[in-house]
C-alpha cells in the first residue's frame, strides 16, 4: 500500500479521501489555493503545500505545479477526486511519466472513455444497447439535418469530449439546429478545448440510472448495483438513490451485466460508472464511462457496505479484487441530498458567505460528509456543493422520513441553500411514490412552491424579534442607569470627603 | 428614569408585507396584535406558550432590518418602537431619491462592464455581468435613464448590497 | 400510534427519541430543569415544560410533576429513556393509573425483573444456567459465611434490587465478609431503599455478554444477537461492540434462546436487554434483564438495521411484531465509544466546563449520538455521558481502523474527555486480537501509559505559542505606532491651519 | 519606535518542565533550540515546514500560562520574552509563600467541610468532600499547619482553581 498520498482537489472530497487514508495508514499531502488556506481538509492533512492563486487555472488545474509537489513531498500516487483533473488524460499521462500512481484508470483508458463517440462504438459492439445516433463527429449543417430527420425529433446534440451537462441541446424543430449547433460547439469548444458534436435521438421521460463498477489492473470486476439520478435541475444532479424505484432484480442484473460488458470492452480499471438512460419501457441505453469516484457513491458505499475510496486505493496499489460478484449485497436502500449553496427561491443564484451557525444532523442512519465548519467562508471560485446528506433505511419509506427528519435538523445559516427544496422534493406524493423523471422539478412546480410555503412560524418571528429589541433597550437602559448611580455615589464619596476635610 | 421605570414596551413590525402591532409586557408576556403570548427567551431558545423554537438573530448590530431565522427561514424584519414611526416616514421619501441606485444582488467577480458613465439606457438594459461560483448574473438598469456614475470595474470583487452604479 | 409523546430524560438519550419520534411524525414534549433550560433537546423538542431545580429529586425524578405536564400537554404516552425513572415500578404504576401508557413493560413486569433474586428464581426453572449462590436474601452474617464457605471464595455481594454497579463488592476473604456486607447493605438502602443482599459466586475473568429481546404485548419474542461490554473500569461499561469477538454462531444462538427463554419466563414486553456473563471456558449464566433502552443499543441497531427506540414506540402502541427470529441478520461488525467528561489522566475525575470548539467525526461507517453543541455548558447535576460514538465496518479488524480515524477526528475542547483512553484501548494489541476481559484496563496498565503518551507535538506547542505571543506584540506595536502617527498626522494639520491663519 | 523595527522577538518557553529557547524571526521562520522551522500560522491551522497542525489558544488573556491545544492534547505553556525572565524570579518566590494555599481541584458543590479554621492539621488530612456528577472527592490538607481560613461551606458551589482553603 502506498505511504503517501497527494489529493489533487478541495473540499468535501478531499475531506472524504483523508479518512480513507487514515484507515489505511496512508499519510495526506493537501494543496491549497490562497482562499482555501484555512479549509478542512488542509487542516485535517498531514502535510499542507500552497498551489497559487484562487483561480482553478492557477492552482487545482495546475499540473506541474502539482506534480512538482508531489515528487518534492515523496507521494507514492495522487487521488484526483472528481472536476478538476480527475479525467485529464494529459495529467494522467504527465503522473505516468514521472513515476507517480494515478488513482483511477490509466492515461489511454482515459482517452478512450473520454472520447464519447469512441466509446459508444466499442461498446454496441460488444452489444451493449446505445442510444441510435451519430456514427461519427457531426461534419455538416447538412448532415446534422439528414440525421435529425432520419431520428426524428427531438434530438440531443453533444459534445464528443463533453460531460457535466456542458455543450449539451436539444433539438426540438429543424430550423433551431444550424444555431444550436453553433452555440453548442462554442460551449465545447471553450469547456473541452474540441468542438466535436455529435448527435442521439431524444428519449422522452427518461430516468438517469448508473451502475457502480470496481476493476482491477487484472481484469476482474463487479458491479456494485445501480444509482437513480434522476431527480435534477439543468442536467445537474440534485438527489440520488438505491436501489432506484424503476428497475428490479431483473433489470438490476441486466444493466449490471451491460455495465461490465461495456468497461471491459473498453478495458477499464479501478472504481468506475456506468451511465444509462432508462425508458418509459424500461429499455436502457449506454451514455458514458465516468472514470472517477463520483459525488454519489456515498449511497452505494451505505447499501453493499464497501468502501469505494479506500477500495480506490488497493486497487490503483496494484491489489486483487477480492470480492466475486456473489459477495455483493444490496442491503436497504440509501439516499444523498446534495447541499449547495443556492437559493432555489431565487434561480438558484449562488449564496457564498460565512458559515453563521451549522448544526449538522445525525443519529441511526445519517452521514454527513462535508468541510464547512462555523467562521468558514465559502470561497467564490469552485462548486457550490458544501455537503452531502445520505441516509440509510430498511425500505424506500424508512428513507424518506429519516432524510425529512434529518434536513429538518440540519442548521446553516450565513448562505441560502438547497434544503427548503430537497424538503419539498421528499413532500411530493409522487416523489414518493417513486414516480419521478428528469422533469420532476419542473412538472410539480416546486421552485413556484417553495416561495411560499414555510410561513407558520412568521409570528413567532416577530415575538423574537420584538424580545431581542425590548432585551437590547432594557440592556441600553440598565447600563445608563447603573453609570447614574455610579457617578451619583462618586458625587456622593466626594462630598463626604470633603465634609471629613472640614472635619479635620 | 421615567423610560426604564414602565415594564412595558410597544413596536411596530414589518415583515412579507405583514403589519404587527406588538406589545412586550414584560419578559414573560407578549401581545401580538392584541392576542396574549406567554414566551421565555434564553439564548438562542424561545418558548412561546410552552412550544419550543430555536431562533437566531443574524445582525448584531443596531441597524434595521432585523434578521432573525427559526426553522432556516429568515425573516426579515422591520422594528420600531412605536413613537419612532414618524420619523421614519420622512427618512422613506429621502430613500425613494435613490431608486437608481444599482445594488450587487450577490457577492461576485466583475466579469464585464457593459455601460458607460454618461450613457443613456432603457429599463432593464444590462449594465454589467458578474461571476461567482461558475455561474454568470446579468445586472439590469432598474429605470429609464442616464447612468451618472459606475462605482466597478473589470476584476472587482463585489459584495451583496454594494453599490454598483447610479442610474439618473 | 402516538401522536404525543413526553420524554422524562435529558441529554442524548432525549435527543435520540426525538429523532426517532420526527420520523413517525410523532410531536414530542421535552421536560427541563433550570439548568437544561437550553439543552439541545429542549430546542429540539415541539414543547418543552419546566420541572424543577437542578437536582434529580426536584426535576427527572419527580413523578407527579412529570405526569401533570403530561396530562397537562396531552401526551399520550412517556419514554423514560435510561437512568432516572426508567425501572421505576411505582412510576409506571402511576402512568397506569392516569392512562398514559408508558413505553416499556408494564409495572408488574417492571416489579419482577427489577427484583434480581426473584428473577433469578424464575429464569432457573426455565433451565437458563444462573451463576451458584443464593436463593433468598442474605439473613446474617453467620449465614453469609457458611455459603461463601460452600460457593468457595472470592464470592460477589449484590443489591437484591440493585443495578449500575452500587452495592456491589467483591470478598476475597472470609474475616472481611462482615464489614463488606455492612457497606454493601449502607449503599443498597441509600440507592435503591431497599437493604437487601444476595450472593453469588465470582466468576474469573468473566465477560459481559448481553441479548438484546424485542417482545410485542401477546409474546412474539425475537433476539438481535449480543453485545460485548467487556471492556469497563468499576463496573462501569466504556465500549460496546457486536458481534463479540469470544461468541461464535452457536453459541450466538444458544445464548439467544437461553435470552428468549428468560425473558418469556418473565412474561416481559417491549425492548430489553438479558445481561450474561460468560467464563473462560465459553459457560454463560445469567444476571438479570435490564427493563430499558440501554446506551449501547446504537451498535445492535446498525448491525441489524432495526431502529429500537421507533421498535419500542411501536411495541408499546400495541403493534404486532412484525419480524421472525429468521428476519433477524447480523452484518458486519459494529463498536461504540462512550466519550464522558471525564478525564482518564487523573483517576477519572468529573470534567463539567463549557464546550469551546467542537467538530464532529463524520464520513461512511461513523455515527454520533450527543447533545453538546458549541457554547454548551455541561451541568454538575447529571452523569457525565456526553457523546457516543458508534462506527461500523465490514468486519472487526476495519471497525478497529474506523474508529481510530473517528477518534482522532474528534474535536472537543474546553472539557476533558475520555477520547485519550479510547485511542489507547484500541491500539493495544490484545485489545485488536479479542483478548479482553473485565480486567482488561487494569491489566494492560493503559491508565498510566496514558500519563506519557502523545507527546509528540509539544515543540509544535511551543512552536504556536510564541507565533501568537509575536502576533499580539506586533498588533499592540502597530496600534501604538498608528496611534502615534494619526497623533502626529493631527499635529501636522494643525500646523498647517495655523499657517493658513497667519497668510491671511 | 526601535521595539517595532526589529523584527525579531525572543522567547523563553516552559512546558511540561521541558524549557525552550525560542526566536521568531518574523512570521514566515521560528528558531526553536538553534533548529529554524519554516512556519505559517493563519487562524487555527499552523503549518510547521509543511507539516499541518490544528491548533486553539484556550486562553485568549494576556495572562499566563498560555494553554495551546493541538490533536485534543492541552499544553500548559509559560511563555516569556528573554528580557522578562529576571522579573519572572522575583514573583516566584512571592508565590512560594502561599503553598498553604487550597485551590478546588474540579467545579462542584461542597458536600462537607470538615475541619474548623483554626484546626491544627495533618499533612493528607481531609479538609472538604466536593461532589461533581455523582463521584464525591476529598481534598486534603498540602502540609502540617493550622488551618488559617475556610473560604467556602457546605452546600457552596465551586469552580477548578477557586481558594477553598488557606493551611499556614
Amino acid at each position: 500500500m502506498f505511504k503517501k498520498v497527494l489529493i489533487a482537489n478541495r473540499g468535501e472530497i478531499a475531506v472524504r479521501i483523508i479518512r480513507a487514508c487514515r484507515e489505511l495508514g496512508i499519510q495526506t499531502v493537501a494543496v491549497y489555493s490562497t482562499v482555501d488556506r484555512t479549509s478542512l481538509y488542509v487542516k485535517m492533512a498531514d502535510e499542507a503545500y500552497f498551489l497559487g492563486g484562487p483561480q482553478p487555472q492557477e492552482s487545482y488545474l495546475n499540473m506541474e505545479r502539482i506534480i512538482e509537489i508531489a515528487l518534492a513531498s515523496g507521494s507514492q500516487a495522487i487521488h484526483p477526486g472528481y472536476g478538476f483533473l480527475a479525467e485529464n488524460p494529459k495529467f494522467v499521462k504527465l503522473c505516468e511519466k514521472k513515476g507517480i500512481k494515478f488513482i483511477g484508470p490509466d492515461s489511454l483508458t482515459m482517452e478512450r472513455v473520454g472520447n464519447k463517440l469512441l466509446a459508444r462504438r466499442v461498446v454496441e459492439e460488444v452489444g451493449v444497447p446505445i442510444i441510435p445516433g451519430s456514427k461519427e463527429a457531426i461534419k455538416s449543417n447538412r448532415e446534422a439535418r439528414d440525421l435529425a430527420r432520419r431520428l426524428g425529433l427531438p434530438v440531443m446534440i453533444k459534445a464528443v469530449f463533453g460531460g457535466g451537462g456542458r455543450g449539451l441541446r436539444r433539438v426540438n424543430r429543424l430550423k433551431e439546429l444550424p444555431s444550436l449547433l453553433k452555440v453548442a460547439r462554442l460551449e465545447a469548444r471553450v469547456s473541452f478545448a474540441d468542438p466535436s458534436l455529435y448527435m442521439e435521438k431524444y428519449i422522452r421521460n427518461p430516468k438517469h440510472i448508473e451502475v457502480q463498477i470496481l476493476a482491477d489492473e487484472k481484469g476482474r470486476m463487479v458491479h456494485l448495483g445501480e444509482r437513480d439520478c434522476t431527480i435534477q435541475r439543468r442536467y445537474q444532479k440534485l438527489l440520488e438513490e438505491t436501489p432506484s424505484p424503476a428497475v428490479d432484480e431483473d433489470l438490476r442484473n441486466r444493466l449490471g451485466e451491460a455495465a461490465i460488458r461495456a468497461a471491459q470492452a473498453l478495458g477499464y480499471t479501478n472504481a468506475g460508472t456506468v451511465e444509462f438512460v432508462l425508458d418509459e419501457k424500461k429499455n436502457f441505453y449506454f451514455i458514458e464511462i465516468n472514470a472517477r469516484i463520483q459525488v454519489e457513491h456515498s449511497v452505494t458505499e451505505r447499501v453493499t457496505g464497501i468502501d469505494l475510496v479506500k477500495a480506490q486505493m488497493r486497487l490503483a496499489a496494484g491489489e486483487r479484487l477480492h470480492l466475486s460478484q456473489k459477495d455483493v449485497s444490496i442491503d436497504g436502500c440509501a439516499m444523498e441530498c446534495r447541499i449547495n449553496v443556492e437559493d432555489p427561491r431565487r434561480d438558484f443564484v449562488p449564496s457564498p458567505g460565512t458559515i453563521r451557525n451549522l448544526r449538522f444532523p445525525g443519529g441511526l442512519g445519517v452521514r454527513v460528509d462535508s468541510a464547512i465548519y462555523p467562521g468558514y467562508t465559502i470561497p467564490l471560485y469552485y462548486d457550490t456543493l458544501i455537503a452531502k446528506l445520505t441516509v440509510w433505511g430498511r425500505d424506500r419509506e424508512e428513507v424518506i422520513g429519516r432524510m425529512r427528519a434529518a434536513l429538518n435538523e440540519f442548521i446553516i445559516e450565513g448562505v441560502k441553500t438547497t434544503i427548503p427544496l430537497h424538503k419539498a422534493i421528499l413532500c411530493e406524493r409522487d416523489f414518493q411514490r417513486g414516480r419521478i423523471s428528469l422533469s420532476f422539478i419542473e412538472r410539480h412546480k416546486l421552485l413556484k412552491r417553495l416561495r411560499v410555503s414555510n410561513r407558520a412560524p412568521e409570528r413567532i418571528a416577530v415575538i423574537a424579534g420584538c424580545l431581542l429589541a425590548y432585551q437590547k433597550r432594557k440592556e441600553a437602559g440598565r447600563q445608563k442607569r447603573e453609570k447614574e448611580i455610579s457617578l451619583w455615589r462618586k458625587g456622593f464619596s466626594e462630598r463626604r470627603w470633603q465634609t471629613r476635610l472640614r472635619k479635620i | 428614569m421615567a423610560d426604564e421605570a414602565k415594564e412595558n414596551m410597544r413596536f411596530r413590525v414589518r415583515v412579507n408585507n405583514h403589519c404587527y402591532q406588538v406589545e412586550v409586557m414584560g419578559p414573560g408576556m407578549v401581545i401580538v396584535n392584541g392576542r396574549p403570548y406567554h414566551v421565555d427567551l434564553s439564548q438562542d431558545s424561545l418558548l412561546v406558550n410552552d412550544r419550543s423554537y430555536e431562533i437566531s438573530s443574524l445582525k448584531e448590530e443596531n441597524s434595521l432590518p432585523t434578521l432573525i431565522s427559526i426553522n432556516q427561514e429568515t425573516y426579515r424584519l422591520e422594528i420600531e418602537e412605536a413613537e419612532r414611526v414618524t420619523r421614519r416616514r420622512k427618512i422613506e421619501r429621502l430613500k425613494e431619491k435613490e431608486e437608481g441606485t444599482i445594488l450587487s444582488p450577490l457577492s461576485g467577480q466583475i466579469i464585464s462592464v457593459e455601460a458607460r458613465e454618461g450613457d443613456r439606457v432603457e429599463k432593464n438594459e444590462v449594465i454589467l455581468i458578474l461571476e461567482a461560483m461558475k455561474m454568470e448574473s446579468e445586472v439590469f438598469s432598474p429605470k429609464e435613464g442616464r447612468i451618472k456614475e459606475i462605482r466597478v470595474a473589470k476584476g472587482d470583487m463585489v459584495n451583496t448590497g454594494d453599490v454598483l452604479a447610479v442610474v439618473e
